[in-house]
């Protein structure tokens, strides 16, 4: 059966509801297991047919052994349909698309830290989970996660008790843009809680959040001594096939959904800035 | 997703006989969305609503539908069953599946197909459905009455009674109007001034009631509750607070060529004038076009006379603005101008009259103090003739006439004629008639008095031509019962009038966006049902400016528009329909068309801020007021972008029924 | 003639009070004209010829609005048509363009000539009536009228309706009576007019050439783009899209379409589209009386209007079709 | 439905809330027959009637389309049916053009008395529309099983 | 080995093949001649020299289906559309469009591969058509394509009333076997000469390409000039549909009210919602599209494609845009000697 064009069935095994306006689904194939095998980073299309089809970039690691969750922010018809399901329902799943983070080569052996802002972790999420769980294949690795407020901020009872746990030996930073009732950690935006944390610039970053607060995270970063070739991202623009054959989702030379989404921020400097 | 609730009603046998309603209740089970289905006896009945209400808790319902009798029994029912479940009430939909299903067909399959599919449309459409909430606005408590005669004084009064707050604007010097030039009416023949003079004192002195004579509205912004009225208060060059009345002006005044408008211009009066004894206010005005004053610069004879000090010939015209609740349009009539039918001689001769300078003929107040004399020669008429029908139920000629019946001049002519034959029962009095239309409490028996008591000479038949012969009236006349042509010479003939509205009605018309019928007449909202009301909300129709009546009439509909008023201003705010027309801002394209379809003037354009994938900018949208919207839709079919939408009936619920209806 | 407009408008850009000019640029070919907008050094790549059929109004709609200053646009006689009625709609401030009537005296359609047999078409020289066509396999001969465009054999006459000065002088093209097409259609069976369309229209490919030219299709977001108007659509799957498209295009028009003729000039595939507009412009005239739209600013136009005395919807029955 | 079932018409009536949908109303009260493949949507006006929503009927099925609404005159809005009858005649009349049979719309005043008028109405309409045959002209091939 | 038959006997060829296999043909339907099944009643128009639209739809059509779902509660069901299965002949394929399918194949028959375009290619037979009287827009020149010897499993040649066939491969074999062999191959050498010297003639056929490349991407892409050039694009597609080259698409779901059908169909980059997601997009307005389409074509696919230009000198564009705006203007435009 044609594979890259005609999706799979899936079914959404569990529901968590993580802020307002973000939902995890947890999806297995309809006989149990993984609907396929993928690595961080990667993206799969969800399509609720009639409504629409979206990439959702895989929230859970690849050493998941028997499902796969995406974490869903509500902005469009496919998302909000998404948000109305209940558990149970089948879905249509194509995938795994795009380049992974370099989790097994470049990212190897490396001090790392991760940045998100928002739904950003989503992505992020993975690797963080790959990396734990290949805990002795990497150096130090920190967190640096911000929301616009504590509702805000994705799986948090899982940063708390899962990586922010000793045991974990990773550093998780949170902060929220205001100050808020019930909140002890941090107030600040991302970028300048970056500046704060003064990181050696011998870290490999992986960032990713709304465009803005990467523009700043880079500057941020920059002042502090890192260059481009240390740092990763992933992109997101208008998707169809998956496969760079719509034509949809270049930048430049380069399809997001086949040379990205991950992309580190030396190669996007080769390319126009159109995104 | 809505989790929706579907709910058969058998309504005993009457759905129940021809539709299988387990079938149907079954069938919508499978319905994406529908996650509880269900179907019972009575559906409205105090059980069956609390089986609505259950199932909505328990099963997290957003949206119901009833498959019941039609939307317009019970829909009203079943949303406050939504409400009291804490769903929103327009998250209810209902398949007529009783009007429109098990009472038209006889068949058991054929119903419950149609059922089924009836109800799958009503859970299409409820997919689509939204939360509507009614939007409010404050209400002004304070309402504009314009026109001064009987209708718009009867209002006033009505609503001033209520307490509240009443301006009643009136474009000539006093208010009164048309009733009181009568002489008397019919069919009592009490004296007209009699009866409306102690009114007008009552308006004058009711602390409620602002008379702002003298004045016609300048503009009109707002809508129902919130209207902004602009006034424009013409300069009378008197200052009303200090004249007090006395007339010396009047009698000072050295120019006498001005026509009294009141006794219909058949006689002189100065450049300052009262217009009539009882006049409210009874404050003088000048006429600045007759005036030596205003001419030559020179005379000022009535400012040296006048003790007050009231005179001032530097007086400018005055704009008031003031905001209104509601709107009470009471602009009333005029005879149509008679000069047009030189068939009766009109033009050619002072003696013939129309009945309205008949009324004033004979009022001990008028021209000739009640003396019944001919304006020609003063001499007392032997013989008069009535021609009734004058501009009236005329269909040929439409610049001419008029092709609606005036409803009144068959009764005046009758009191005219009565009166006369009373005081003169040397006169002789005919009347041509086409029909003669008495239908009214004591009107055909008034007008069979004129016929019998008083042998007043009815001719069933039109009048050809009336000529000047002497000093006599040729009438030359058809008798249509006897068939034979009628030959009359009178000293007097009486044009019995066609009315018409006022001329300032279509131009006010336009300013409160109000309907009005070829003829000018204000349309009322509904013929039957809302005879009092102007399309558009908070403006009410009072008297004449609505069609031809008489006084009582005219009186009782002021009354009905007093109480329309009253229930509005007695409201703190007002809820808005919630089914409304809504703008999408990011595609709106400002294009005015919408604005020119609305019968109610709810769409305005601003400008203002854009920021869509589309378009980022100031760009000019359009703006529905919810307070005015009546959603009919007729904004929505305009609107070539589909930025125009009917909350409750929007382009993507009517097309998700469509394409259930077609599944 | 180009010469005159280029001195005026270097006379009128010399001071900086306008933003530029609305005009068509010399493009690759001899006979390629391209709108553009053009400032005082940019007026030697202006050209107005023959060969500027398109009608420049719509272009104002967004450049009118991005720009403090005026602009100056260039407008045939019946461009200014479109000019009014998207001013009407307020898609054009008035008050933002200085309107320079330019002479017409008919545009010549490149299609038609190749139509006519006449292949490699390098150069075209005007002789009077006579086109003196250079190809690439010799010199060929044309009379003009037997190419002009569409849109010209229905004329609306040489008046400016909306020109602040006029330049140039212009001349009527119109064929005679601009109904006979319809007319012709009206004369088939329905059947015949069934096959009719759906042989035009099953060429139809989509590409939102008529709809992006025209002037009527002013619309921020379109309805077949608007994923919400649930007749969003790209291409036509099958037939009835064909038609839905053109139906709802033409019917988005009917009362404000001023039969321009640009959705016949740039279809591809040679659909003659004017035709649907047409039709709904002749019924508009028979029922509800003469209108013309874009004949001036503020019309109201017979689709917002109505009198009482209206004929029903059954009137068709009696008129012309029906079979 | 099934797909060996014989053809019968499937028309769509549009009704304005005021007059037409209550005269619907009281044919049913009436007892008054008409077949059961006329479907009403219930519209607030018969100037909400979107011609795109005629268009759409047809696409997925339907072989007739008939709009009621109030008298002229007689309008809850005081004008909206003389847009719809605009609208209408200058919609039709462009089907007509495009070779759609003519008889496959129609547009017909029912007041809420007219329940009589509103069966008779349909009876004769689905008649005209059985006569006519099955809609193969404006239909989408996609919607058909 | 060349064949030959008399070109009035062509209709008996394609009845003949008709017979086994779909015969797609220039046809001449409602005035224009597009690419169409061959009936009896067809009218042929090998003389047409283009098409309106390109020969691409054989092989990628306007709109293909793709798969169905049936919706039922919360279950899917998922059918996937079949794959082409039948044999086709495209019949007076041009030389241009012949070089189209090859750059198609590129994008198409990559990995992951497209089934319902490899299952077209598969089975389809091209044969190509000598252009007899190339036009003032072809410039096909550029992109070394011989329109007089045309690419494709078979090439035909119209000399005088007989036209000319050489079976190019194993396909093209199979085509010309049951037809009788060409006595004598002169016409066609002197019809290519013919051409030839015609091809040199060609306004447009020597454009300077240099510096359309991936190494001067970034160059290309920040030109100033692409808003001017840009400025009467109106935002249509007819470039992009009338285009041999153009290949991007867009998957949309259509609700038949019992199934979802999932169907492909032509897109435009040059439309305004192509990149458009909920929240906006990165190309908003038509500056950025219009450059997408040509930087595409120039730039990016050949940087992709060892050099490959995604354009085949057709000259449909210069013929079919509105407003005559087209790659030869952004080429001469943009193109480096003129900075030079």
């Amino acid at each position: 059966m044609p594979d890259n064009i005609i999706p799979m069935l899936g079914v959404v095994t569990a529901i968590r509801i993580d802020t307002p306006d973000i939902k995890t689904f947890r999806v297995e194939a309809v006989d149990g297991g993984k609907c396929f095998e993928h690595m961080p980073g990667q993206c799969a299309m969800i399509s609720v047919p009639g409504v629409g089809e979206a990439m959702f970039s895989i929230t859970s690691s690849p050493t998941v052994k028997d499902y796969q969750e995406f974490s869903v922010k509500k902005c469009g018809c496919v998302t909000e349909w998404l948000h109305h399901m209940d558990v149970g329902q089948q879905i249509t799943i194509r995938g795994p698309y795009g380049r992974p983070f370099p989790v097994d080569t470049e990212l190897k052996g490396k001090d790392l830290l991760f940045i998100a802002g928002g739904v950003g972790l989503a992505p992020l999420h993975s690797v963080i989970n790959y990396v734990l769980d290949n805990r002795t294949d990497y150096g130090a690795v920190d967190i640096v996660y911000g929301s616009r407020s504590k509702e805000d901020l994705l799986d948090l009872p899982e940063i708390q008790s899962v990586w922010a746990d000793p045991a974990s030996k990773m550093n998780v930073h949170l902060t929220i843009d205001r100050e808020q009732d019930g909140w002890d950690g941090h107030v600040g935006f991302v970028p300048n809680f970056v500046k704060e944390l003064d990181y050696k610039p011998d870290r490999t970053v992986l960032v990713c959040g709304p465009p803005i607060m990467i523009k700043f995270v880079l500057e941020a970063l920059t002042e502090m001594g890192f260059v481009k070739t240390q740092v990763y991202t992933t992109m997101e623009l208008r998707m169809k096939c998956g496969v760079g054959k719509c034509g949809r989702c270049n930048i430049g030379d380069k399809y997001v959904c086949k040379d990205g989404p991950v992309f580190r921020f030396d190669e996007l400097d080769e390319l126009p800035a159109e995104y | 997703m809505q989790k929706i609730g579907v709910f058969v009603c058998w309504c005993g046998s009457n759905i129940a006989a021809t539709v299988d309603v387990k079938a149907v209740a079954q069938a919508l089970k499978n319905e994406a969305g529908v996650v509880f289905s269900t179907d019972y006896q009575y559906m409205c009945s105090e059980n069956g609503q609390a089986m609505i209400r259950q199932a909505i808790k328990e099963h997290q319902l957003t949206g119901i539908v009833v498959c019941s009798c039609s939307p317009r029994m019970h829909e009203a029912t079943f949303r406050k069953t939504a409400v009291s479940a804490g769903l929103n009430p327009y998250m209810v939909e209902i398949a007529n599946i009783r009007e429109q299903c098990s009472w038209i067909h006889k068949d058991i399959a054929e119903g419950t197909e149609k059922a089924i599919v009836l109800a799958r449309a009503a859970v299409a459409k409820l997919h689509k459905n939204a939360p509507l909430t009614a939007g409010t606005s404050p209400v002004t408590k304070r309402a504009l009455v314009i026109g001064g005669g009987i209708a718009g004084i009867q209002t006033a009064l009505d609503v001033a009674d209520a307490g509240f707050e009443v301006d009643i604007v009136e474009k000539s010097p006093t208010i009164g109007g048309r009733m009181a030039q009568l002489d008397k009416t019919f069919p009592t023949l009490d004296c007209s001034a009699c009866i409306l003079t102690p009114k007008m004192v009552e308006a004058a002195q009711h602390e409620k009631i602002n008379i702002i004579s003298y004045a016609e509205l300048e503009s009109l912004s707002g809508f129902v509750g919130n209207f902004t009225a602009t006034i424009r208060k013409k300069a009378r060059f008197i200052d009303e607070d200090k004249c007090s009345g006395c007339g010396v002006c009047t009698e000072k005044c050295p120019s006498r060529k001005g026509l009294d408008e009141f006794n219909m211009k058949l006689n002189k009066r100065g450049a300052v004038y009262i217009p009539f004894a009882q006049a409210i206010p009874n404050v003088a005005v000048i006429d600045a076009e007759q005036c030596l004053h205003f001419r030559t610069g020179k005379c000022g004879l009535c400012q040296k006379n006048c003790s007050a000090g009231a005179i001032d010939f530097e007086q400018k015209d005055q704009l008031i603005e003031r905001k209104y609740g509601a709107i009470v349009v009471a602009t009333g009539f005029k005879p149509i101008d008679a000069s047009a039918f030189n068939e009766y001689a009109y033009n050619d001769s002072p003696d013939v009259v129309t009945s309205l300078e008949f009324e004033r003929i004979m009022n001990a107040a008028g021209p000739t103090k009640g003396q019944l004399i001919r304006p020609s020669d003063l001499k007392h008429p032997h013989e008069i003739v009535v021609i009734q029908c004058v501009g009236s139920r005329c269909t040929e000629d439409k610049e001419k006439g008029k092709p609606y019946c005036s409803k009144i001049c068959c009764m005046y002519t009758a009191k005219h004629a009565m009166l006369v034959r009373e005081k003169y029962p040397d006169v002789k009095v005919h009347v041509f008639y086409i029909d003669a239309r008495t239908p009214g409490k004591n009107f055909d028996e008034f007008y069979r008095r004129a016929v019998e008591q008083y042998d007043v000479d009815y001719i069933k038949g039109m009048v050809g031509k009336v000529a000047v012969e002497g000093d006599k009236l040729h009438v030359q006349g058809s008798d249509l019962l006897n068939g034979e042509q009628v030959h009359i010479n009178a000293d007097m003939v009486v044009l019995a009038t066609a009315i018409e509205p006022d001329p300032t009605a279509r131009s006010l018309g336009t300013m409160l966006t109000a309907s009005m019928d070829t003829n000018d007449f204000f349309t009322e909202a509904h013929p039957k049902l809302r005879p009092v009301e102007s399309p558009p909300a908070g403006i009410f129709l009072s008297g004449v400016a609505q069609g031809p009546k008489d006084i009582p009439e005219t009186v009782a509909q002021a009354g009905a528009a007093a109480a329309k008023v009253i229930g509005l201003l007695c409201k703190n705010e007002l809820t808005c329909n919630a089914c409304v027309a809504q703008t999408n801002e990011a595609i709106c394209n400002g294009c005015s068309q919408c604005e020119k379809v609305c019968p109610y003037g709810a769409i305005t354009y601003e400008d203002k801020e854009i920021r869509s994938p589309e378009f980022r900018g100031i760009r000019r949208i359009a703006t529905v007021n919810e307070a005015i919207c009546q959603g009919c839709g007729a904004c929505t079919v305009t609107c070539p972008s589909g930025a125009m939408d009917l909350k409750g009936f929007t382009n993507s619920q009517i097309m998700s029924e469509v394409d259930a209806i077609c599944r | 003639m180009q010469e005159m407009i280029i001195n005026r408008l270097r006379e009128l850009l010399a001071d900086g009070e306008y933003a530029g000019v609305i005009g068509w640029a010399q493009g690759e070919t001899p006979f390629d004209r391209t709108p553009n907008l053009f400032n005082a050094e940019g007026l030697d790549q202006l050209r107005y010829d023959s060969f500027c059929g398109s009608n420049l109004s719509k272009y104002l709609v967004q450049q009118a609005s991005k720009t403090e200053k005026k602009i100056i646009a260039l407008l045939k006689p019946c461009d200014c048509y479109s000019f009014n009625q998207l001013c009407t709609e307020h898609r054009i401030d008035r008050n933002k363009v200085y309107v320079i009537g330019v002479g017409c005296k008919g545009k010549i359609d490149v299609e038609k000539i190749r139509k006519a047999g006449i292949k490699g078409i390098t150069g075209i020289t005007e002789d009077g009536d006579l086109l003196k066509i250079e190809t690439m396999y010799g010199e060929k001969e044309i009379s003009r009228k037997d190419v002009l465009l569409e849109k010209c054999l229905a004329c609306k006459g040489k008046e400016h309706k909306c020109a602040d000065e006029v330049l140039g002088e212009s001349e009527e093209t119109c064929s005679g009576d601009k109904y006979a097409a319809v007319r012709r259609l009206e004369a088939m069976t329905a059947e015949e007019r069934f096959e009719f369309w759906r042989g035009e229209l099953s060429k139809c490919i989509r590409c939102n050439a008529c709809r992006n030219v025209c002037p009527a299709c002013s619309c921020i977001k379109c309805v077949f783009d608007n994923p919400n108007s649930g007749v969003q659509n790209k291409a036509a799957a099958d037939d009835f899209e064909e038609s839905l498209f053109h139906i709802i295009r033409a019917y988005h028009v009917a009362g404000r379409c001023t039969d321009c003729g640009e959705c016949s000039r740039v279809c591809p595939q040679g659909i003659p589209l004017h035709l649907l507009n047409r039709r709904i412009i002749q019924d508009v005239n028979e029922l509800y009386g003469d209108y013309q739209a874009g004949e001036s600013i503020g019309q109201r136009h017979p689709l917002t209007d109505f009198t009482l005395e209206d004929e029903e919807p059954s009137v068709i029955d009696t008129r012309g079709g029906g079979k | 439905m099934s797909m060996n079932q014989e053809w019968t018409p499937k028309i769509v009536a549009f009704c304005c809330n005021w007059c037409s949908y209550a005269g619907a109303d009281l044919a049913g009260s009436g007892r008054m027959n008409y077949p059961a493949n006329v479907k009403i949507i219930r519209i607030p006006c018969s100037c909400r009637l979107n011609p795109m929503f005629v268009l759409r009927a047809f696409q997925r099925g339907a072989d007739g389309v008939i709009l009621c609404g109030c008298h002229p005159g007689d309008c809850h809005y005081s004008t909206g049916n003389y847009y719809a009858r605009r609208r209408m005649t200058v919609l039709f009349s462009l089907l007509d053009y495009m070779g759609i049979e003519r008889g496959r719309t129609r547009v017909e005043w029912v007041s809420a008395a007219e329940g009589a008028k509103f069966a008779a109405t349909m009876n004769d309409f689905v008649k005209t529309i059985t006569e006519l045959g099955e809609n193969k002209k404006l239909g989408d091939l996609r919607c058909k099983k | 080995m060349m064949k030959q038959l008399p070109l009035d006997r062509l209709p008996e060829l394609f009845r003949k093949i008709s017979e086994k296999k779909t015969v797609i043909a220039p046809i001449q339907s409602a005035g224009q001649v597009n690419f169409g099944v061959w009936t009896e009643d067809s009218i042929l128009r090998l003389d047409a020299l283009k098409t309106v639209k390109s020969a691409k739809g054989a092989f990628f059509p306007q709109v293909e289906d793709i798969v169905r779902f049936r919706m039922e509660g919360k279950k899917i069901d998922i059918h996937p559309a079949d794959v082409l299965t039948e044999e086709f002949v495209i019949f007076g394929v041009r030389g241009c469009d012949a070089r189209s399918f090859e750059l198609l194949d590129r994008v198409f028959l990559s990995d992951p591969v497209d089934p319902f375009y490899a299952a077209r290619r598969q089975h389809g037979t091209v044969v190509t058509l000598a252009c007899n009287e190339p036009e003032e827009t072809c410039f096909c020149t550029n992109f070394g394509i011989d329109a007089a010897d045309p690419a494709g499993d078979v090439t035909c040649w119209i000399a005088g009333d007989v036209i000319y066939f050489r079976a190019n491969t194993e396909k093209g074999i199979a085509f010309t076997a049951d037809l009788e062999s060409a006595e004598n191959e002169s016409p066609v050498e002197e019809l290519k000469k013919n051409i030839t010297e015609i091809l040199k003639k060609l306004p447009f056929g020597a454009l300077n390409l240099t510096g359309f490349d991936g190494d001067h991407l970034m160059e290309r892409f920040n030109d100033p000039r692409w808003s001017e050039l840009a400025r009467g694009c109106l935002g249509c597609g007819t470039c992009t549909f009338v285009c041999p080259t153009c290949q991007c698409y867009d998957v949309r779901d259509f609700d038949t009210g019992s199934d979802i059908q999932r169907y492909r169909c032509w897109d435009s980059c040059m439309f305004s919602d192509f990149t458009l997601m909920a929240h906006g997009t990165n190309r908003p307005t038509q500056t950025e599209r219009f450059r997408q389409r040509f930087m595409h074509k120039l730039v990016y696919f050949p940087s992709n494609n060892e050099g490959l230009y995604s354009c085949v000198g057709c000259g449909r564009c210069l013929e079919k845009c509105p407003q005559s705006i087209h790659i030869i203007n952004v080429i001469k435009a943009l193109g480096v000697n003129k900075d030079a």
